[in-house]
């Protein structure tokens, strides 16, 4: 055997508690500087797009990731979307049942090659499925903070 | 340089759901003895490398690499991290020994995950900092995304789902060392909670606590301790992106490059007729069916066919996962694809008891690093 | 035995202490300059190899997962390797033998640290890299390692604090000429005897800054290598080795993790006589007695005789054998990982007469670089030669 | 600024595919000329006032790790004896070391270890420092006087790492004999802090 000795007993077993703490403070960066405030002054949604492949990225990225061009042109695309994907999140960050489930969805704004991910609101469940047209509601103005919850969720239209 | 690549020696712990008497270094030091005595090496003599994967989060310490040499037998001697699954592992001990400078190598990776209290917060932190973890969501919702997605583009229906989960952990019943073995029938996928719908608690492999050591020599070596290796005869590992918003959610295209490196290194141009088996990653269940169409294991037109006609079964035309998967013997976090890798070995050198494959002979295994990565490796095995 | 292996081009970012860019964006600049250095696209690299220390620093679970599509990794083989401080030089030794296998023909390096990110302070993520039984309980920091480190080393060689503090001086004025150096300042022995006492014999000026930043190499085989440039700088050995984890049982005097790894390296390169075979050294430098500390470990002296080369001013840019001609982590800054990678990318750059106000006087035909981590226990070298 | 780059490097590509040996024609020694070609080192730096008054964004995140790590039967053994006021050792027959603190392997024989052993609660210090600094940076007056202390019974150079206690910083030097000082007994809970520090004998 491996070892020569094992623990014999249930109460020699024991734990040592501990933590790793981790406290952040994480910059937007350069393209998600331009991206939050563009939310928060304007209400326009930006993302970037590479002259070499014509990918839209929304959120933007500063690089094409396919080719690795230098992308520096933005481009507005809309609020609007179809809904891609979706789920109903049931459990929370601590592993434990939430008491209201959370709707989440996989967001393609009309002029985006990707899709975004954020929150579903206004709507149940049942009401949702693919392609359907979702729009974003964001918070007040003076309220944004040049954050992704600057956008509180997106809800569906009559399209 | 062209000298092929072998596995001598495997060993590891039973997996469980916790592991309360032994630390983390004596449950290493138990799989690290177990697979030395299978070699039948000394890893203070014979060892020339060593490969550990492992992950800061999931251990509580930074640079975790710190603690790794003294139970393996490394200290003072070549070793280092790669912060992959295992099987990322066996392909860095892969391509040292190509090099042609070292003749033993040895893969190590294991998982106390009982001991992460807050596996979900800690899970939370490797989503993207900016545009994910600000909504504050379980990681899971990921794979809930996922899942109704691929299975609304590709038909897979959630009861076939549930019937690779219910598949797997019946094959892990005979697995000795299979931590999450039980007998289910649909019935019980009625009963159960939803997580992120469509995915329920029983999609999800559940974590279990072990470690997973392997010995690779080279052909020289290999003949010199006379010993029947099962042989590596292809490797590959591929990312996607990092990012959700840019990924396909459907095709898993870094999959399938990785699989066609390590196809193409073994000479495999069939692979359906080409595998005995394969042990592939199903950290959840429709996961298992995305991963084979991206394997090319299984036609893309219509996957959950597949499943209801029981090619996947332990007695059909390609088994997979004769283990029980991850979902059977439990999710082991970065050691998940080394497990693969060990149950694989077993049913090519005929170990595998009641659950043994007739005349298997090549065996393709994958891993894949779970959510939110884009992150899998590929080994073709051979008996 | 194995493919040879060349470095074809470098790029890196500005060291600094708080960063705007995501680590990713970091990554990509590095990346994309060390591609427009040697002419290259993305789609002629077969692999990735990213080192980057530990995750705490950047906040992020699997931070080389996180990083991936900045250093290019789309579509592409691509792993992380880790020996914390070690990494930026294993990464190389890394990139090294994916294309030594034969199975990979060219290959970024890079390496990245944010570790601005880290609240309140990043040095607090270090109390975590000791054991979490028996010694996080008494609230270590890292400098405590260090102080007992340099303290051990000073009393077992009978060493003055003056003659250390020369290694801070000419690193930190050597980084004067540095354009990514994070806080380019002259210093003074007596600036440095004079600076904050943080944890005896450690003052604040023995020690490197906390930095943000991003280095890349590029790495190819011979074919690719002579198609590419006419001044290919080759990976000639690479070495590495981890002692054992209990530090508290080893003399701190003396690397021999360093000893061993530059063993494994010399042999590889065929270098018999590292002091005179050896032109150029960069050493690994976060704190000044390291750089001597590390010397010796790589015996480019014997033991306790680093401190007299300093003084002799045999390791100055014009002495006969030059170490951190970059400024090293001391002047240019130690974004962990990418530190260490940051010398082997000055070594391409001296070897190949192109490291501008840096140019070491005497004509270099071998360089070795070298790092360090964990808890005082691994080793990570590399001899690249033209 | 980063066009005029490439319009150089294009020249110098096809000149590269030629063979030419000039040196001059390498991409890097145009970086040399930096400040000619007006090309930066890319990476922009912040000032902790940029973040204090929210000219960037910023997103902050307090993780939720927290662990509860086995110490298993080396470690276990060792808490349980410090409980009792005893320092524990183990001992490999192989290579005759008797090393603290405990493992169940000798990592340079690879074997179990063979038996446990007693320590004294007296050693000496092998290195030490005055630290003015906390783990997360705060500045304190009185150091803090971390070192590495030799046990007796051990053998030579085996060590842990604790704290000084009731002695002048001036006076602790490399070689001086010290004592661990417990906490009473009923405070004890199996733990490295069950030794308060070390102090001179």
């Amino acid at each position: 055997m491996a070892m020569k000795e094992r623990l014999n007993k249930a109460s020699q077993a024991k734990a040592w508690y501990g933590e790793l703490p981790v406290e952040s403070l994480y910059t937007a960066g350069i393209a998600g500087e331009k991206f939050f405030r563009s939310i928060q002054k304007d209400g326009v949604f930006l993302g970037s797009k590479c002259p070499k492949c014509n990918t839209v990225y929304v959120p933007p990225k500063i690089y094409c990731e396919r080719d690795f061009e230098k992308l520096d042109d933005y481009v507005e695309v809309a609020e609007c979307g179809s809904l891609e994907s979706f789920t109903c999140v049931h459990i929370g960050l601590d592993g434990k049942r939430l008491p209201e489930p959370i709707l989440v969805g996989l967001i393609n704004l009309d002029g985006a090659s990707t899709s975004l991910i954020h929150k579903l609101g206004e709507t149940t469940v049942d009401e949702l499925c693919m392609g359907m047209r979702v729009c974003a509601v964001l918070k007040p103005k003076a309220k944004r903070e040049g954050k992704i919850t600057d956008i509180l969720y997106f809800k569906p239209t009559k399209s | 340089m062209s000298d092929r690549v072998g596995i001598i020696g495997i060993g590891a712990t039973q997996f469980r759901s916790i592991t309360p008497d032994v630390s983390y270094k004596e449950l290493m030091f138990e799989a690290a003895v177990k697979a030395y005595e299978d070699a039948g090496i000394h890893p203070r003599k014979d060892v020339d490398t060593f490969v550990t994967c492992a992950e800061d989060y999931i251990e509580g310490t930074s640079i975790f690499d710190e603690y790794v040499p003294d139970q393996l037998g490394a200290a003072l001697k070549p070793m280092h991290t790669i912060c992959g699954d295992g099987l990322h592992g066996i392909a860095t001990a892969f391509l040292q020994m190509k090099t042609g400078r070292f003749d033993i190598a040895v893969v190590e990776a294991h998982c106390k995950s009982s001991n992460m209290l807050t596996s979900d917060g800690i899970e939370a932190c490797g989503q993207d900092p900016i545009y994910n973890r600000p909504l504050e969501l379980n990681t899971h919702f990921i794979a809930g995304l996922e899942m109704n997605r691929f299975c609304y583009e590709t038909g897979v229906t959630f009861d076939q789902c549930a019937k690779i989960v219910i598949k797997n952990r019946k094959n892990a019943l005979n697995n000795p060392i299979a931590g999450r073995a039980a007998k289910l029938t649909l019935d019980d996928f009625k009963h159960t909670e939803s997580v992120s719908c469509p995915l329920t608690e029983l999609d999800i492999a559940q974590p279990v606590d072990g470690a997973v050591v392997i010995v690779l020599a080279n052909e020289s070596k290999v003949k010199a301790l006379k010993k029947e290796p099962i042989w590596i005869d292809g490797i590959g590992w591929c990312n996607g992106t990092a990012t959700l918003e840019s990924r396909d959610w459907v095709y898993l295209d870094y999959v399938t490059k990785a699989a066609e490196m390590a196809y193409k290194m073994a000479g495999i141009s069939d692979p359906q007729k080409e595998l005995s088996f394969a042990e592939i990653d199903d950290r959840y269940s429709y996961k298992e069916l995305q991963h084979l169409m991206a394997l090319k294991l299984c036609c893309a037109c219509n996957p959950g066919q597949c499943v209801d006609n029981g090619r996947f079964e332990l007695n059909g035309e390609l088994p997979i996962n004769p283990s029980g998967g991850a979902l059977g013997m439990g999710y082991i976090y970065e050691a998940t694809g080394l497990a693969r890798l060990y149950c694989a070995v077993e049913q090519l050198r005929g170990n595998a008891g009641k659950n043994q494959i007739k005349n298997a002979k090549t065996a393709l295994v994958q891993g894949w690093r779970g959510l939110p990565t884009t992150s899998t490796a590929v080994a073709i095995l051979n008996a | 035995m194995g493919n040879r292996v060349a470095i074809v081009g470098a790029g890196m970012t500005k060291f600094v202490r708080r960063a705007q860019e995501t680590g990713k964006e970091l990554c990509y600049e590095a990346a994309k300059m060390a591609l427009d250095s040697c002419d290259m696209t993305l789609d002629q690299i077969d692999a990735v190899a990213l080192g980057t220390a530990p995750d705490t620093f950047d906040g992020v679970h699997m931070k080389g997962e996180y990083l991936s599509d900045g250093a290019g990794a789309f579509g592409k083989p691509y792993m992380r390797s880790y020996v914390g401080g070690g990494t930026g030089v294993f990464s190389v030794a890394q990139g090294w033998y994916h294309i030594a296998s034969g199975l990979i023909d060219t290959c970024i390096v890079i390496c990245e640290e944010k570790m601005s990110s880290y609240r309140p302070h990043p040095q607090a993520a270090f109390m975590t890299i000791f054991d979490h039984t028996t010694e996080r309980p008494l609230k270590p920091n890292l400098l405590w390692i260090f102080a007992l480190e340099m303290n051990r080393y000073m009393n077992t060689y009978g060493l003055r604090k003056e003659d250390i503090a020369l290694v801070a001086v000419k690193n930190k004025n050597n980084a004067l000429d540095n354009p990514c150096a994070q806080i380019p300042k002259a210093v003074t022995v007596d600036d440095i005897l004079k600076s904050e006492v943080l944890a005896w014999p450690v003052q604040r000026l023995d020690v490197s800054p906390v930095s943000d930043g991003a280095v890349a190499l590029i790495l190819t085989n011979e074919t690719i290598a002579r198609r590419v440039t006419n001044k290919p700088v080759w990976i000639e050995g690479v070495g590495w080795s981890l002692e054992t984890s209990y530090w508290t049982d080893r003399d701190l005097c003396y690397p021999r993790y360093v000893e061993e790894a530059a063993r494994m390296a010399y042999k590889m390169a065929s270098v018999t006589d590292p002091r005179h075979q050896i032109h150029v050294a960069e050493p690994y430098d976060p704190f000044d007695y390291k750089e001597l500390h590390h010397m010796e470990g790589l015996m480019l002296c014997g033991k306790g005789e680093a401190p007299q080369m300093t003084v002799d001013g045999i390791t100055q840019r014009d002495g006969e054998l030059p170490t951190c001609p970059s400024g090293g982590l001391l002047g240019v800054g130690n974004p962990i990982a990418a530190a260490g990678l940051m010398k082997v990318a000055e070594l391409f750059w001296q070897l190949r007469g192109e490291a501008g106000k840096r140019q070491i006087a005497r004509k270099p035909k071998r360089g070795v670089a070298q790092a360090w981590g964990d808890l005082m226990q691994v080793g990570t070298v590399v001899v690249v030669g033209i | 600024m980063l066009k005029k780059v490439k319009k150089v490097k294009t020249t110098k590509t096809k000149k590269t595919l030629r063979r030419t040996s000039k040196a001059t024609q390498n991409p890097i020694m145009n970086l040399n000329k930096a400040k000619e070609l007006n090309l930066q080192f890319q990476g922009t730096g912040l000032s902790s006032d940029d973040f204090k008054k929210g000219k960037v964004c910023t997103t902050h995140w307090l993780g939720d790790t927290k662990y509860a790590w086995d110490r298993g039967i080396a470690i276990g053994k060792y808490l349980e004896g410090l409980k009792q006021g005893k320092i524990l050792g183990v001992e490999c027959h192989k290579c005759g070391r008797k090393m603290v603190p405990p493992r169940i392997f000798c990592e340079w024989c690879f074997k179990p270890i063979d038996n446990w052993i007693e320590l004294l609660d007296t050693g000496t210090v092998n290195t030490f420092s005055l630290c003015y600094v906390t783990w997360d940076m705060e500045r304190v007056k009185e150091p803090l006087l971390p070192a590495v202390i030799e046990i007796d019974g051990a053998s030579k150079g085996m060590g842990i790492m604790h704290l000084l206690g009731e002695v002048d910083p001036k006076k602790i030097h490399v070689g001086m004999r010290v004592k661990a000082v417990w906490k009473p007994e009923k405070e004890r809970e199996g733990a490295i802090t069950d030794i308060k520090y070390w102090k001179p004998i």
